[in-house]
């Protein structure tokens, strides 16, 4: 079929044709096509189906108001639902597809509710449905389910990327047509930093859809010359394909990039979309109006359109809906419609005008004081009913008819930080109201300023106003026709006439919400669905609430307002994700050793965004367990080094450093010596304990503070508040160095002797010259600075090297080959979580942000002799009263039974519920020195429970086992080991 | 001299160079850095001692002033010193040595890993990535920003020239952050 | 959001973290005899205004200085930025 | 007037001109036995119980604008009862078994949909602690199920499995949990409520308490003063405002959440799902629309509305865990102010003001505990004395150290 509604003429370029495909046909079209106009010039009408009834229907609109004219855009992967056709610019080999119809959409199963739409009046599934409860998710949902929803996801991952951006400007305006070009034009010569967006692939908005002159040009002409001025401005910036989707606060625009959707597919690397931030110290609303339809009976068949969507088609696409046309108007637009068709050689049946005192034409029939009151046409118009004043009807032969019921501004944008517009009378329509999103101005019909002439001029205006510039460019001549319209919302007697045509809420609908009592605007939207569909009621609100106000017997502004909220035009989820996806998701943190870890084939796992080696399996060994045990074994055997530049570490330096220190630490640190470290324990002020770590004091007036590998962040954030907003007045300097140094831990009985092979000779670390807790500055392998710290995590004999992080991979690879003599390995967090449980050593599972210094054992470090951070609300009585949890060892009575951790703890006997809960179980191991599984709890008066047997319950994991509760220091309790 | 073998922050032996239509973007391995924080009621002479190091005075906000060594301002009566590690591994020692008990000096060389953006057009594949305004961000100014999460340093050297400063750890997703930028805009 | 930061000017406020009450500076004394109730008042009561606010912002993406940002919870215009440290000073907090 | 399947088809057969308005327009009497300020869910439901269950007729609803227009009429619409602590398991599975009753109880089709909901977890630390939760919900009677890795890609087959930043590594389960049609619940207790004799009192705003020597004697409101025994007070985000009227300060802020919804798509989520690496919660109403949020912006505000990063933070949530949805387009944001304590509890209590009774603190947790909030605070107003499974939500626990902290967050709002 080739384009049999093609006229002569328009924005597209005859010179070239494309190809596309709807519904499994192939049809041609042209560059500066849209999908919906290809689609009328190749005669198809009829589109998609209806949400609820699932009646045909075609396009409504030419823009991106469009409620009816929805496809399945692309396939595949790249499939697209619930994509406006008035949208859509063509490519060449485009794919689309009808929605929500099967089998086809020229029948549609489902179309049968159409014929029961009186059992599915507004609201109706909330009084049925009820019996017997089960029914509803095993049989009345899932129906509901499956007839409900439009288009359909591809269930495959989004294959396209999206960027984010961010751009200032002094101005920014939105929308490029009479008045945002004016306004451009005026604040780009007077060098004013601006940016001009518009959703159109063509800028100019309406000035390409007519046919009058702006100046000495036609007017799409007059907006192509402005264009290319604007263009050749440094100081401007045209972002067209872009829609601003919203307000944000403190002049924070959103917007949206189609940098790919017009292209046949998108080249390696490049975005489909791009997000924009842009920051604007004024903003200048031009988005212009939207024309809205007239409610009667049966308004919904395909070819029935507003009257400006028609003279769109016509004008900028040269296609015409059907050769024979009618237009059903309250106002003189739609008469200038009329005339454009006419002028382009459509066949106008009659202009069929609510008013008296219409104008006539000599060029068509005009039918004044008539009303449409029905039309007929199963899959598409064919004819339509008129009404004449005589009371006598009259039937139109055609096969589209252009709809106006006046304009609505566009004042979306405006409402979007709770701005409530107010109602014009003249334009019966409402206008921005006072309350405007501060930096924002409004110009052109967005204000209700409607002609073109107007337009220009108050876009000049405002952006004058916003510059504060004295003089205004000089305006072209355009038409200035004033607004001449009768309000006029529905025809009165019909019984199914739609007001949102994708929801299915029909005159009838609004009706019964108001009988029902559900009277207030939010009721009658959130009762009916009215404007809740995809186009969010662009077309419909105010229908709605005319019908509303008169059946309240109230004015529309007594009625209330609709306000609107982002986005102004729905959009792609993943482009508010950019490119956080996939392994993108966090930056990845990795330690020095890293490249070294994988070369040794160790498993990886997520800490935070770091990722740590877990365990480092050697070849034959086939479960993690038998790798971990080798690991935990051979270190405490022997040696074994573990990465721990996770570590935070945080530089405090300063005279007033070690008092510092004494505010945020439960425990003393006034006293500490230089060249020594000291655990440290760290609270909220809550008294909850919020970190665990070590200091070591490198001079008296400079400490290194290491923290969790969880808390890094925020305990560096917490010192910062403690030094700027508490003690002001302190001699503090605070600075992380977490990344500036490797870190390892050398732990087991043979790590002295290891290290010695690599500290330079000059630095005695015997335990007599560096005891237990010392720590200094030394050199390695030949004079590289490093830090030691004698610190045991494990229990072991242990130090802690730091090196400058590029040289960590080169120390690593050192400590391993001098340590093949002692049978060094390296071991991962699993080998290093079972050697602190084997210590007893609260971590990330036991610090939940709940647990007190007393329950873990640790009260004794809270000073009462100072005030620290935490040190008063720990004291709370609920936090010290006698059967608080206390942090205890867990044995199972026999070896081999496995511990849960997230068990609960109960008393042997007695019932198993929550009334008697005892405890839970925090981290559970099996400790290969102990050839046991052993955990640790937290248990009502567990130091006072020692040898007592309990159930540990899972009934999660269908597990229960009797356990011993036993001290927390599996090994070593007096800590002879690390002392030796 | 020790004999262990360093390797840059992308894990590499050598730096990594990657040229992207007008951008060439290199991982910039030789350089030393460290910071420089004024101790309570030193900051006058902080400033002066800061001024002698690097041989012009102590940039004020958001500034970068020197020559060999220099220094660009990183909070409220702090600064970042940077010079050639060839020279000054041992610059925090050598600054420390200058200031005195003016300040605290902590060693932040490896803290950190630096990219250099060369050539035009530099602002298009930045806007892609930072929230700052670019329009203010002029020659000889640094400010702290976040790429993609990770919170960095972007210094303009020159119209053609920008450092990019971000943590050590994260080496790798910023350089693809970046990267995949300029793949987008070029 | 944009807060105006005195040192550095307009930033994004996600660069920033957010604490919550201004009044959060005024840490009681932990020795003295009312300590208990004090820090209950101190820690858990607030005055959450529907209007100006008085409140904690940490510029973590950035400068790392702890702001009083004075703010209309009803309209989230930004009347007053300060940097913290001038107010604890300024509320007679030393050491 | 019995709504039902009946009714509809006769009345579809007769021009739909029987049906009723659903509640009444009353003006406000001079005095009431008890006045709930606030005609959201909990204060509707509150009317609903303690006229139906309780007994009290001469009951009124006071709202300030148009009710179910809180948190009620903007919320992500998930019902579970998949809590950790005592001080709240127990209330939030009496809750879901009032959800499971409540549209034979009060006669309305809310749409309660037990698809179940799933959380899912990436690390060890996560799944031990979602293990202790699980065993927690069975100790008290409800229902949990552990699934790993596996179990959760047969059941979720979308979810990325690929090149996931963090893996799945398993999920708890409570197939009982489940979404509801949120503002079908407000229209519901109200129809009830008024149908056990309650005024429900619209455009009718609390300017100020009576309050005469410690004593409570009713609300100032802009239809003038109206009496009452008992004022309770139920405005979540409001919460701050009203109490401040007796003088009161509160461990609460208020902040605000986002919530997001898609355009209409056909079925493609089977439950809910909440990402354990990120912000972001997702479900599919019965009209097709993924409804979806994250976390709160973390500012203290009284405005219903958001700002960008945490849009753009929670769909990088959205994106990581189910790449599926990036064609998928936002249709709508909006934003509803959060009653956020200080440990992300709830209180239900008396305060120091004879007959006033304090209902608040909710979080983003409050559309759940709609029934029991309801019901709890009946049985406060109707007997003096907290409900058996309220018993935790004192005001005085902060004091006392008997916090209910779920995340262990601590005394900061905005963590919880």
């Amino acid at each position: 079929m080739t384009q049999v509604n093609r006229l002569t003429g328009g924005q597209i370029d005859r010179n070239s044709t494309l190809n596309f495909y709807f519904d499994g046909r192939s049809y041609t079209a042209h560059p500066g096509d849209t999908l919906a106009s290809a689609l009328l010039a190749n005669n198809v009408r009829l589109i998609g189906r209806s949400f609820k009834y699932h009646r045909p229907r075609g396009l409504l609109t030419a823009g991106s108001e469009e409620p009816n004219g929805m496809v399945e855009l692309r396939a595949g992967a790249r499939k697209e639902p619930n994509t406006r056709a008035t949208t859509i610019e063509m490519f060449d080999g485009l794919i689309a597809n009808a929605q929500n119809r099967w089998p086809s959409l020229r029948f549609d199963a489902l179309a049968v509710n159409d014929m029961f739409s009186n059992f599915l009046s507004a609201g109706f599934y909330y009084k049925t449905f009820m019996w017997p409860a089960a029914f509803w998710e095993k049989l009345y949902e899932p129906i509901i389910r499956r007839a409900a929803g439009l288009g359909s996801l591809s269930m495959q991952a989004d294959p396209d990327e999206y960027d984010k951006g961010f751009r200032h400007c002094d101005l920014l305006i939105i929308g490029a047509g009479p008045a945002g070009l004016m306004a451009a034009l005026t604040a780009g010569r007077a060098g004013a930093d601006v940016i001009l967006a518009d959703e159109d692939f063509t800028l100019g908005g309406r000035l390409n859809s007519e046919t009058f002159s702006v100046g000495d040009h036609s007017a799409p002409d007059w907006a192509a010359q402005a264009v290319a001025e604007l263009s050749a401005m440094p100081n401007v910036r045209l972002m067209p394909r872009t829609t601003v989707i919203g307000a944000f606060d403190h002049g924070i625009y959103g917007a949206v990039e189609r940098t790919g959707d017009h292209l046949p597919s998108l080249p390696t690397g490049k975005p489909r979309q791009i997000l924009w931030r842009i920051y604007s110290q004024k903003a200048l609303l031009c988005a212009g109006a939207t024309e809205r339809p007239i409610a009667f009976e049966n308004n919904d068949r395909p070819g029935i359109m507003t009257a400006s969507a028609l003279r769109t088609y016509v004008n900028r696409f040269a296609v015409t809906a059907s050769p024979r046309v009618a237009i059903f108007t309250n106002n003189d637009d739609g008469h200038r419609t009329a005339s454009d068709l006419h002028a382009k050689g459509v066949k106008i049946a009659a202009v069929v005008d609510v008013r008296e005192d219409a104008p006539l034409s000599y060029d068509y029939e005009v039918l004044k004081g008539a009303q449409v009151v029905n039309t007929k046409g199963r899959l598409g118009l064919s004819f339509v009913e008129v009404a004449l004043p005589d009371g006598s009807t009259r039937t139109l032969d055609c096969g589209a008819l252009g709809v106006s019921g006046g304009w609505n501004a566009n004042v979306h944008l405006t409402c979007h930080q709770r701005g409530r517009p107010v109602w014009n009378e003249a334009l019966a329509a409402f206008v921005p109201g006072e309350n405007l999103p501060v930096g924002m101005s409004v110009a052109g019909s967005a204000n209700g300023v409607m002609s073109t002439h107007g337009a220009l001029r108050s876009g000049a205006e405002a952006a004058a106003a916003v510059l504060d510039l004295t003089t205004l460019p000089d305006l072209p001549e355009a038409e200035d026709a004033p607004i001449a319209l009768k309000p006029f919302w529905y025809v009165q007697g019909c019984k199914r006439a739609w007001v949102d045509q994708q929801n299915d809420v029909t005159v009838k609908d609004v009706k019964l919400s108001y009988q029902e009592g559900f009277r207030s605007v939010e009721h009658l939207k959130r009762y009916t669905t009215l404007g809740m569909a995809t186009d969010q009621g662009k077309t419909s609100n105010i229908t709605g609430l005319a019908i509303m106000a008169e059946v309240a017997g109230k004015s529309i502004p007594e009625t209330g307002t609709t306000i609107f909220r982002p986005p102004y035009t729905p959009v792609p989820i993943g482009a508010f994700a950019g490119r956080m996806t996939g392994k993108e998701f966090h930056p990845t943190r990795l330690t020095p050793s890293h490249h070294w870890a994988k070369e040794r084939g160790a498993v990886f796992v997520e800490a935070g965004n770091w990722l740590r080696a877990q365990w480092f399996p050697l070849p034959g060994e086939t479960h993690w367990r038998e790798s971990v045990d080798r690991e935990v074994r051979q270190t405490r055997a022997s040696v074994g080094v573990c990465d721990c530049t996770t570590l935070g570490k945080i530089d405090v330096q300063g005279t007033d450093a070690a008092a510092f220190l004494n505010r945020v630490y439960a425990n003393g640190f006034a006293k500490l010596a230089v060249g020594k470290t000291r655990y440290g324990l760290m609270l909220r002020e809550d008294g909850m304990v919020m970190d665990d770590g070590t200091a070591a004091r490198l001079a008296e007036d400079h400490f290194v503070v290491t923290t969790t590998t969880a808390n890094a962040v925020s305990v560096y954030r917490h010192m910062e508040f403690v030094r700027q907003c508490l003690f002001p007045d302190m001699d503090v300097q605070l600075i992380s160095t977490t990344d500036g140094w490797a870190q390892y831990a050398v732990a087991g009985p043979n790590s002295r002797k290891l290290l010695q092979k690599i500290v330079d000779p000059e630095f005695d670390i015997s335990n007599e010259a560096f005891p237990f807790m010392a720590c200094g500055k030394i050199t390695v392998c030949g004079g590289l600075r490093a830090r030691l710290f004698r610190i045991s995590f494990s229990g072991e004999l242990a130090f802690e090297i730091a090196v400058p992080s590029r040289y960590g991979d080169a120390l690593m690879r050192r400590l391993m080959i001098e340590g093949k003599e002692f049978d060094v390995t390296p071991y991962g967090t699993e080998a290093l979580s079972v050697m602190r449980i084997e210590k007893g050593h609260p971590v990330g599972n036991e610090l939940n942000g709940t647990t007190t210094a007393l329950n873990l054992g640790l009260g004794k470090m809270v000073s009462k002799k100072k005030d620290s951070i935490g040190s008063v609300l720990c004291e709370r009585k609920a936090l010290i009263a006698h059967d608080v949890l206390k942090l205890v060892g867990l044995k199972p009575v026999n070896p081999e039974e496995k511990i849960t951790a997230g068990g609960h703890l109960m008393n042997t006997d007695g019932p198993v519920d929550s009334a008697h809960d005892q405890g839970y179980v925090t981290s559970a191991a099996y400790s290969p020195n102990l050839n046991s599984n052993i955990g640790l709890g937290l248990l009502k008066r567990g130091d006072a429970r020692m040898g007592e047997k309990m159930r540990l319950v899972s009934p999660l994991t269908a597990l229960t086992v009797e356990v011993e509760i036993v001290s927390a220091h599996f090994i070593d309790p007096e800590g002879e080991r690390l002392r030796a | 001299m020790h004999d262990l073998v360093a390797i840059t922050a992308l894990g590499g032996a050598a730096p990594r160079v990657d040229t992207v239509g007008p951008v060439t973007f290199t991982e910039v391995p030789d350089v030393a850095l460290t910071s420089v924080a004024a101790r309570l009621g030193q900051e006058a002479k902080a400033r002066e001692a800061l001024a002698n190091v690097i041989g012009a005075p102590a940039p004020d906000i958001q500034r970068i002033a020197g020559g060999e060594k220099t220094a660009f301002w990183s909070g409220p009566d702090q600064w970042m010193v940077e010079a050639p590690y060839n020279g000054h591994h041992d610059l925090a020692d050598q600054v420390k040595a200058a200031v005195g008990n003016t300040a605290s000096v902590t060693e932040q060389t490896d803290a950190w890993v630096r990219f250099d953006l060369r050539g035009d057009g530099i602002p298009s594949v930045l806007e892609l990535l930072s929230q700052l305004d670019l329009r203010c961000l002029s020659s000889g100014t640094a400010a702290r920003c976040s790429i993609h999460h990770v919170g960095c340093y972007l210094l303009c050297r020159d119209a053609n020239h920008y450092s990019i400063y971000g943590p050590r750890s994260s080496a790798g997703s910023l350089h693809h952050a970046v990267l995949t930028s300029m793949r987008s805009v070029y | 959001m944009i807060i105006n930061h005195p040192l550095l000017g307009p930033r994004d406020a996600s660069e920033f973290t957010y604490l919550g009450d201004a009044s959060l500076i005024d840490r009681p004394d932990g020795m003295a005899e009312n300590a208990a109730d004090a820090f209950y008042d101190y820690a858990y009561l607030r005055d959450n205004p529907a209007g100006e606010h008085r409140e904690l912002w940490y510029h973590e993406a950035g400068d790392r200085s702890w702001l009083v940002v004075t703010r209309n919870t009803l309209t989230h215009e930004i009347s007053k930025v300060e940097l913290a440290r001038d107010v604890a000073r300024a509320r007679g907090r030393t050491k | 007037m019995r709504y039902s399947g009946f009714r509809v088809i006769k009345e579809a057969l007769t021009g739909h001109k029987g049906w009723k308005p659903v509640w009444r327009e009353p003006e406000p009497k001079s005095h009431y036995d008890v006045i709930i300020i606030g005609g959201g869910g909990h204060g509707l439901a509150t009317a609903h119980y303690l006229s139906k269950v309780y007994g009290q007729r001469n009951v009124a609803v006071v709202e300030k604008g148009w009710i179910g227009g809180g948190n009620v009429g903007r919320n992500t619409t998930i019902v579970r009862s998949n809590y950790l602590l005592d001080g709240n398991e127990p209330f939030y599975e009496f809750s879901l078994k009032l959800w499971e009753g409540l549209e034979q109880d009060v006669n309305y089709n809310a749409m309660m949909s037990q698809r179940g909901i799933i959380n899912l977890f990436h690390t060890d630390g996560q799944r031990d602690a979602y293990i202790r939760r699980g065993n927690a919900m069975i100790l008290n009677g409800a229902d949990a199920e552990l699934l790993d890795a596996d179990q959760v890609r047969a059941e979720h087959p979308y979810l990325n499995f690929e090149d996931a930043r963090f893996p799945i590594k398993g999920g708890l389960v409570q197939r009982r949990a489940g979404t509801a049609r949120h503002d079908a619940v407000a229209w519901g207790y109200a129809r009830s409520a008024d149908l056990h004799g309650v005024d429900i009192i619209q455009n009718c705003e609390v300017t100020g308490l009576r309050i005469e020597n410690g004593t409570c004697l009713g609300v100032e409101t802009s239809k003038g003063f109206i009496g009452a025994s008992k004022v309770g007070c139920a405005v979540a985000g409001n919460s701050g405002r009203v109490m401040g009227m007796a003088g009161m300060r509160l461990p609460i802020e208020s902040h605000v959440l986002q919530a997001f919804v898609s355009e209409g798509l056909k079925p493609v989520l089977p439950s809910v799902i909440t990402f354990g690496a990120g912000h972001f919660y997702v479900s599919q109403s019965d009209k097709g629309g993924l409804v979806f949020g994250g976390d709160i912006d973390g500012y203290n505000t009284y405005a219903q509305r958001g700002n960008l990063p945490v849009v753009e933070d929670v769909c990088e949530g959205g994106m990581a865990l189910m790449p599926m949805i990036g064609r998928a387009r936002l249709l709508r944001m909006w934003g509803g102010v959060m009653d956020m304590s200080m440990d992300g509890s709830p209180i239900i209590d008396r305060t120091p003001v004879q007959g006033l009774y304090f209902n608040g603190g909710w979080c983003y947790g409050g559309f759940k505990a709609t029934p029991a909030s309801g019901y709890c605070f009946a049985h406060l107003l109707a007997k003096d004395e907290p409900h058996p499974v309220a018993t935790a939500y004192r005001l005085d626990r902060f004091r006392t150290g008997r916090m209910i902290d779920e995340k262990g967050a601590g005394n900061q709002p905005n963590l919880h």
